[in-house]
């Protein structure tokens, strides 16, 4: 990428292969965050946009199919699958992005005392493989028996388990980062620890810490639909992707459309969580980007 | 490399004893009560009383603690308070269908993985590796369920070719054993397939571009050749922490599917007893998944000295 | 090194190509057995084997497989003979002397003798409602005599006027078991599922949480006569049943219509219509009597202690609605049954039932306001792991807040719920103020038997309906010998019951059976059995 | 120059690796050197040989395992870190690699200013001008604050690097092989600006290299070091002129130098591979490379011995 020496037509021909690569490299991004920015808008908007009440029942039209006046069709309790959709992603969603921000923060903190410190990185990282080694899954089922159920408690059920995850990737970049030349010069020029952490460990564990949180959403996402399949998620009462799925599910070859409208919109907002961390990915990463 | 696995063993023994004490106390705190719902919907509060004491569940929790710690100590993992089966006989009854899974997803996810890797790499920035990144992100971010009930309806109900739910034991016949795995294994086997086919790819295109790798094809060598015999080796190592840390994944994933597909496995067992509140069962399956995920993490610690002796703990 | 790994990746992937292609090739049917196996779909998962020990329907179930009774109930709903042969009670309506069949046998081959019997009466009346009556009535264990090896009596101090109705009791029935079990400690639950039943229980094929096996007993001796409910001979067609329990409702379904089971217990009600357009599956409604909602408020706290906020709940509920959300299919439930005691009973009566005639939300706040409610949170237990509870709740929470009421939804699962309904706590302290649960309808159709409807106070079932008045009523019920008399003191009841409403009605359904067309000989039996199918 | 209490003096210094399998890595085993004030001692040997770490223990970057090391008549070994951190002010290093010793993510302004804030030196205006100063000394332009570390070349990362150095105005700067990942053009500018840095600022250097000639641009005295020891140490005119370690005439031999040019020299006379540390050999640890080699070589450990005033060596063959 620096300023080599190169003929005018290999240049020209590497500028077009680069903007092509720039392109195409951008287009998960592109994509990614168009879907995301869709899906966010219409949740956020859900009470402008929906028709009708999320919860409110209409016995006498229960499993009604699509049509003009219920677009996304109607649940066993007459209740409108689009709103309910919409509404139930900004549950969702709120659900993924906390519980990122949450396991990112929590999990850097740990990843950064075990890294940095020989005297804490035993103790805490036998306590992460302690976490890990429960399956993910069962941790969040036993918290969610545990106390009432609720969002909050379905935030930190689905953050523990990724808190390890975070936690060990950062202590891994830790690890390589302050034994980089650089931070050995801060220290010679008598740079204390707070600054040390602050100014050269975590800027450049930033970028595997960001990808990491996009991946973390998009599972967190997914695993709130689980925790609602298994019947532990968030209360019925408040639709959530996870929820009006679980609800449906019996009704699959009565009623597709209670499944399908929440799956698709849930599998979607998946996918373009990741597309955009591979695209963040792609573009922060200069290891990778450079061989891309 | 004793060693090694001795000091990977005291750690693991720490870990676990974690993982016990969590466990306990975990589930005792919760507010369900087994004696009521062993007692039934229409059962009276002296009637649940008389139970619980029948179970020794009205002894406080330190003392329920203890006698779980010395049974445990003579391998005991105490029996079922609702069928009274001995919960190791319960989790071994449990553990084939549940491995079977497990193994079926892993060599499927494995065998589809590194093939779409491997060309995705080759064909790096060409539609090839495009369409293969496309549908890896697509497979894992469907939930496991909803993959599982449209493989149930195209492949059992529309088109009538493999079972729509079951297990059935080798003993049976090896033919209606891999029937009933297939659309199982296929729907958690996605999500597997799609993070096995990244990684294989993101360490194919840095192995390739490596020197010897370059020196290798100028030398001739075949492409083909190049890449598998090569490039794989390389690629070991990043595989199989992958798949060491797939574990945990694989046994929440087995949980959705053996549920979705009626399979009498492990997952299914922890689901009826967390919500059953069966004490020594949940506690007797956290311990035995734990103790799996360790083992097979020390097991992929192992194989990396294997596949790469640099590498050092 | 790497040579070798990938020559062994090359041969399972060589391997699972083969497999792959016997697959493909291998779809024909599977070996054909020699014996006939029905393979069921069970509503839950056989944990318990003791039938005194819980009174899940499940264990009910197997209870009528693997057991039989001294009495059982035909489709009048009049109880026969089954294990006894005859029987006669003295002219002071005191002493009852029965007589066993001859040629009973366990499933070990072993006799069946009175004391036996005896014994199983003994370990069930001290878990049931019926048999703890008729214990009272005995005046003690000491009532029971044993006059031979096939003849015992029960002697009774004051007028019961329900013993046999008891012994037939069709929803905790008094199941014959061996002397040596049956006298075993009440605390322990029995392991031996030794009985006389049509069926065998195949203890070393059980997996709890997956399946349950019986087989044919050879030793069980039928009636001659045709089968009639509970009632009549109780002839095993097939040489094996499989209980199958599926948690997921859609896989089920699914194995039925692919044909990989033969017997759905609790099909979802919603697709009963589906079901029955399909050649392949036939849909029977074996229970005509069906199944009674309820709605049930805490007695020991406002607003539910007075009994004007109980009787505002009447005015609330609209049972045509709760069976919308729950059932769905219109031919499934009853729109409006306004009786505490199931329609299509014998007890069935619409008196007093005026309050629940017509929803009306500003009555039921009127009554609110005079009971003193002040918009305090009332805690409702929704469960989240029982989809036809949950159903009825939402509804229920639809229609308190109509009603004004500030609902505090508590979402739990039903292993908690179970638990906190059983505290005596204030609703903001841990304990509740409302639930829904339902009943099979044989129970509830007797005012004695309807655990709901014991008015006790401390000594009723949670919920604690307090209502001395009532419960001297039904006692007054029980102890008449006269059934025409009983009959007409139904109304008087109900009319009490309607002022102080230990529960709702909250509607009345039936859940039908699914089962392949291949299968003949489904006795609607109220509950489902298994005698008398044929796999054809 | 010997007169004055010398600026460093180290004794004795050592560092041990404990490895797996109870193996010790000898780094650094038992050296002993003095700089005085102004003048400059160049470090030279193979890599591998334990130079760098010389360097770090010195600066505590690396903790030592033993010996002792006087900066300016302070003890800096037993120093908790508040004082260690206080005596940093005084010694500075200049590290190798130009590119991996600038954090990516920090311009090279707040890179130079780094050093100014850790020490809360001047008020935030007063420390740009004394960065410009800084950027100015060392050849870069002030305007070039604003970039980021990748948009320097090579030889402008290591001015800076020299910038950072000098910001503290420290009395000792350790150079660990700062010119060796540089193209041999901008070695020698950089090289000319240390020497024109230090006869500003009154430094004294000590400057760690594997190539002689270097070194002998910029050196009053080099010492030699081989497997962790220090083998010869003399007068740059001295050692070029009298070498007396076998060693040290094998490195100087190995330099293509303008009077003995002849092709392939350097492969023949620098025969063999350095023992691995892990396993060094009893005796002489260059017993098995040196070409004069003897019985004792293979027993004994040598001495340093005194040759002529400041020029000592550690060889048997001297008498």
């Amino acid at each position: 990428m620096t300023g080599a020496i190169a003929t005018p037509t290999t240049l020209a021909f590497k500028r077009k292969r680069r903007s092509f690569r720039f392109l195409s490299r951008h287009l998960t991004i592109v994509i990614g965050a168009t879907l995301m920015t869709i899906l966010v808008l219409l949740s956020v908007c859900a009470p402008l946009i929906t028709p009708y009440d999320p919860v409110a029942l209409d016995l006498i039209h229960r499993l009604r199919p699509p049509s003009a006046s219920h677009w996304f069709g109607t649940d066993n309790y007459g209740r409108d699958i689009f709103s309910r959709t919409l509404y139930g992603g900004r549950v969702s969603l709120f659900v993924g992005i906390s519980a990122a921000l949450l396991s990112a923060l929590i999990g850097s903190v740990i990843g950064l005392l075990a890294g940095m410190f020989r005297w804490a990185d035993a103790p805490l990282m036998r306590v992460m493989d302690g976490l890990m080694a429960i399956p993910a899954i069962l941790l969040a089922v036993g918290m969610m028996i545990l106390t009432r159920p609720g969002i909050p408690i379905v935030i930190i059920a689905i953050t523990i388990p990724e808190v390890p995850r975070v936690a060990r990737l950062v202590r891994s970049v830790v690890l390589v980062i302050r034994e980089q030349v650089y931070v050995q010069a801060a220290v010679a020029i008598g740079t204390k620890l707070p600054r040390l952490l602050l100014h050269h460990i975590l800027p450049n564990a930033l970028t595997p810490i960001i990808v990491q949180v996009t991946y973390v959403c998009a599972s967190a996402v997914l695993v709130e639909a689980y925790l609602g399949f298994l019947g532990v998620g968030i209360p019925p009462e408040t639709p959530s992707w996870g929820n009006i799925i679980s609800d449906g599910r019996t009704y699959v070859q009565l009623a597709i459309w209670i499944v399908l409208f929440p799956g698709a919109f849930l599998g979607t907002m998946v996918m373009a969580i990741n597309m955009l961390g591979d695209g963040v990915r792609d573009m922060l990463d200069p290891r990778l980007a450079r061989r891309l | 490399m004793i060693q090694f696995v001795l000091r990977k063993l005291s750690s693991t023994a720490i870990v676990m004893g974690l993982v016990a004490v969590i466990v306990f106390l975990l589930i005792h705190l919760s507010p369900g009560d087994p004696a009521a719902i062993i007692a039934g919907d229409q059962a009276t509060p002296a009637m649940i009383e008389q139970i619980r004491a029948g179970l020794g569940l009205d002894q406080p929790l330190i003392v329920q603690f203890w006698l779980w710690l010395v049974r445990l100590a003579h391998g005991d993992l105490g029996v079922s308070l609702f069928s009274h089966v001995p919960v190791g006989t319960l989790i071994m009854s449990r553990i084939q269908p549940t491995v079977s899974l497990a193994v079926a997803t892993m060599l499927f996810a494995i065998l589809t993985a590194i093939p779409l890797g491997v060309v995705a790499a080759w064909q790096v920035g060409r539609w090839v590796d495009r369409a293969v990144m496309a549908l890896a992100i697509a497979a894992f971010s469907f939930p496991i369920f909803l993959i599982g009930y449209a493989l149930v309806w195209g492949f059992a109900l529309k088109l009538r070719i493999l079972p729509v739910q079951g297990y059935t034991t080798l003993g049976n016949g090896i033919v209606p054993y891999l029937q009933h795995l297939v659309l199982p294994a296929l729907s958690l086997g996605l999500v597997f397939m799609a993070l096995l086919t990244r990684m294989t790819r993101s360490t194919m295109i840095e192995v390739l571009g490596e020197d010897y790798i370059r020196t290798a094809r100028a030398k001739g060598l075949g492409q083909g050749a190049v890449l598998i015999k090569h490039g794989l080796k390389n690629a070991a190592v990043p595989l199989v922490t992958t798949i060491g840390n797939g574990i945990a994944l694989l046994i929440g994933g087995v949980v959705v599917t053996e549920s979705v597909f009626s399979i009498p496995g492990i997952g299914r067992l922890t689901i009826d007893a967390v919500t059953q509140r069966d004490f020594p069962v949940i506690q007797g399956i956290i311990l035995v998944t734990s103790f799996t995920y360790v083992v097979v993490n020390l097991l992929v610690d192992l194989s990396y000295r294997l596949f790469d002796p640099r590498v050092r703990a | 090194m790497a040579r070798f790994r990938l020559k062994s990746l090359l041969a399972v992937a060589a391997v699972a190509a083969v497999a792959a292609v016997a697959l493909a090739l291998g779809t024909s049917p599977q070996v054909v057995q020699a014996e006939t196996v029905l393979k069921a779909v069970v509503n839950s998962d056989l944990k318990i084997l003791d039938p005194t020990w819980s009174t899940a329907y499940i264990v009910i179930r197997h209870g009528y497989l693997v057991y039989d009774t001294l009495f059982a109930l035909n489709s009048k709903f009049e109880p026969k003979p089954q294990m006894v042969d005859t029987y006669s009670v003295s002219p002071d309506a005191l002493t009852y002397s029965f007589t066993l069949r001859p040629g009973l046998k366990w499933s070990d081959g072993t006799p069946v003798r009175a004391a036996d019997c005896v014994a199983s009466l003994k370990r069930w009346a001290k878990r049931n409602a019926m048999g703890q009556h008729l214990v009272e009535a005995m005046g003690g264990e000491s009532g029971y005599e044993i006059v031979d090896d096939n003849t015992f009596k029960i002697k009774l101090k004051s007028p019961f006027g329900l013993v046999v109705e008891a012994l037939a009791g069709a929803e905790a029935p008094a199941f014959m078991m061996p002397e040596r079990i049956a006298s075993g400690p009440i605390n322990q639950q029995i392991t031996d599922t030794t009985g006389s039943g049509p069926f065998i229980f195949k203890k070393d094929e059980w997996q709890p949480g997956n399946k349950a096996v019986y087989v044919k007993n050879p030793y069980y001796v039928p009636r001659k006569e045709a089968p009639d409910y509970l009632a009549g001979g109780k002839v095993a067609k097939v040489d094996r049943v499989e209980w199958l329990y599926m948690p997921d409702n859609n896989t089920a379904l699914a194995a039925l219509q692919a044909g990989e089971i033969d017997y759905f217990e609790s099909p979802p009600l919603d697709f009963i219509q589906l079901m029955k357009q399909n050649a392949d599956l036939k849909v029977l409604t074996i229970d005509h009597l069906g199944v009674q909602m309820m709605v049930r408020p805490n007695s020991l706290y406002p607003p539910f202690n007075n009994y004007k906020a109980r009787e505002a709940l009447l005015y609330m509920v609209n049972q045509n609605d709760m069976m919308q959300a729950v059932v769905g299919d219109p031919s499934l439930f009853m729109a409006y049954c306004p009786t505490y005691f199931m329609c299509n009973s014998d007890n069935q009566t619409d008196a007093g039932a005026k309050p629940f005639a017509k929803q009306d939300f500003a009555k039921a706040k009127q009554l609110l306001a005079e009971a003193g409610y002040k918009g305090e949170p009332i805690v409702v237990l929704q469960p989240t792991d029982r989809p036809q509870y949950a159903a009825a709740t939402t509804v229920l929470i639809d229609e308190l807040r109509k009603s004004g009421v500030n609902v505090d939804i508590q979402s739990l699962d039903w292993a908690t719920i179970t638990a906190r309904r059983a505290k005596k706590d204030a609703p903001d302290k841990g304990g509740w103020n409302i639930f829904i649960t339902s009943q099979g309808g044989p129970d509830v159709a007797s005012p004695m038997a309807n655990i709901w409807f014991n008015s006790a106070c401390d000594q009723a079932n949670v919920g604690w309906a307090c209502d001395k008045d009532l419960v001297s009523l039904v006692d007054k019920w029980a102890s008449e010998p006269d059934a025409a008399k009983r009959h007409a003191m139904v109304d008087q009841i109900q009319e009490r019951a309607y002022v102080s409403v230990p529960y709702v009605p909250a509607g009345q359904y039936v859940q039908p059976i699914a089962f392949r067309a291949n299968l003949q000989g489904v006795l609607e039996a109220g509950v489902p059995v298994y005698w008398n199918i044929e796999k054809k | 120059m010997l007169e004055a209490a010398p600026l460093l003096t180290v004794e004795g210094l050592a560092k041990h690796y404990q490895l797996d399998g109870g193996h010790t890595l000898k780094a650094v085993d038992g050296v002993d050197l003095h700089i005085g004030r102004g003048e400059t001692l160049g470090l030279v040997g193979e890599s591998g040989c334990g130079k760098s770490t010389v360097g770090k223990t010195i600066l505590r970057l690396v903790e030592p395992s033993r010996g002792s090391v006087q900066l300016d008549g302070v003890e800096i070994t037993g120093l908790s870190y508040a004082a260690l951190r206080q005596q940093r002010r005084n010694m500075q290093v200049i590290f190798q690699d130009p590119y991996a010793s600038l954090n990516p993510k920090m311009k090279a302004g707040a890179i130079v200013a780094e050093p100014f804030i850790n020490y809360g030196l001047f008020a935030p205006r007063e420390r740009t001008e004394r960065v410009a100063d800084l950027f100015a000394r060392v050849g870069l332009r002030p305007d070039q604050m604003d970039r980021y570390p990748h948009e320097f070349s090579g030889g402008q990362r290591q001015r800076l690097g020299i910038a950072r150095a000098l910001a503290l105005e420290p009395k000792l700067v350790i150079g660990d092989e700062p010119v060796s990942a540089l193209d041999v053009s901008v070695q020698a500018q950089v090289i000319n600006l240390m020497v024109r840095l230090q006869e500003e600022l009154g430094l004294s250097y000590l400057f760690i290299a594997h190539d002689l000639a270097v070194v002998r641009h910029i050196s009053d005295r080099i010492a030699v070091m081989y497997l962790g020891r220090i083998v010869e140490m003399a007068g740059t005119e001295a050692l070029f002129e009298t070498p007396s370690h076998p060693y040290t005439r094998m490195l100087l031999a190995s330099v293509p130098s303008a009077d003995a040019r002849r092709g392939d020299r350097r492969r023949t006379v620098l025969r063999g591979e350095p023992p691995s540390p892990l396993a060094p050999p009893p005796g002489c640890p260059f017993h098995t490379r040196c070409p004069d080699a003897m019985e004792r070589c293979r027993i004994e450990l040598p001495k340093p011995r005194q040759m002529a005033p400041g020029h000592m060596a550690a060889c048997h063959l001297i008498p």
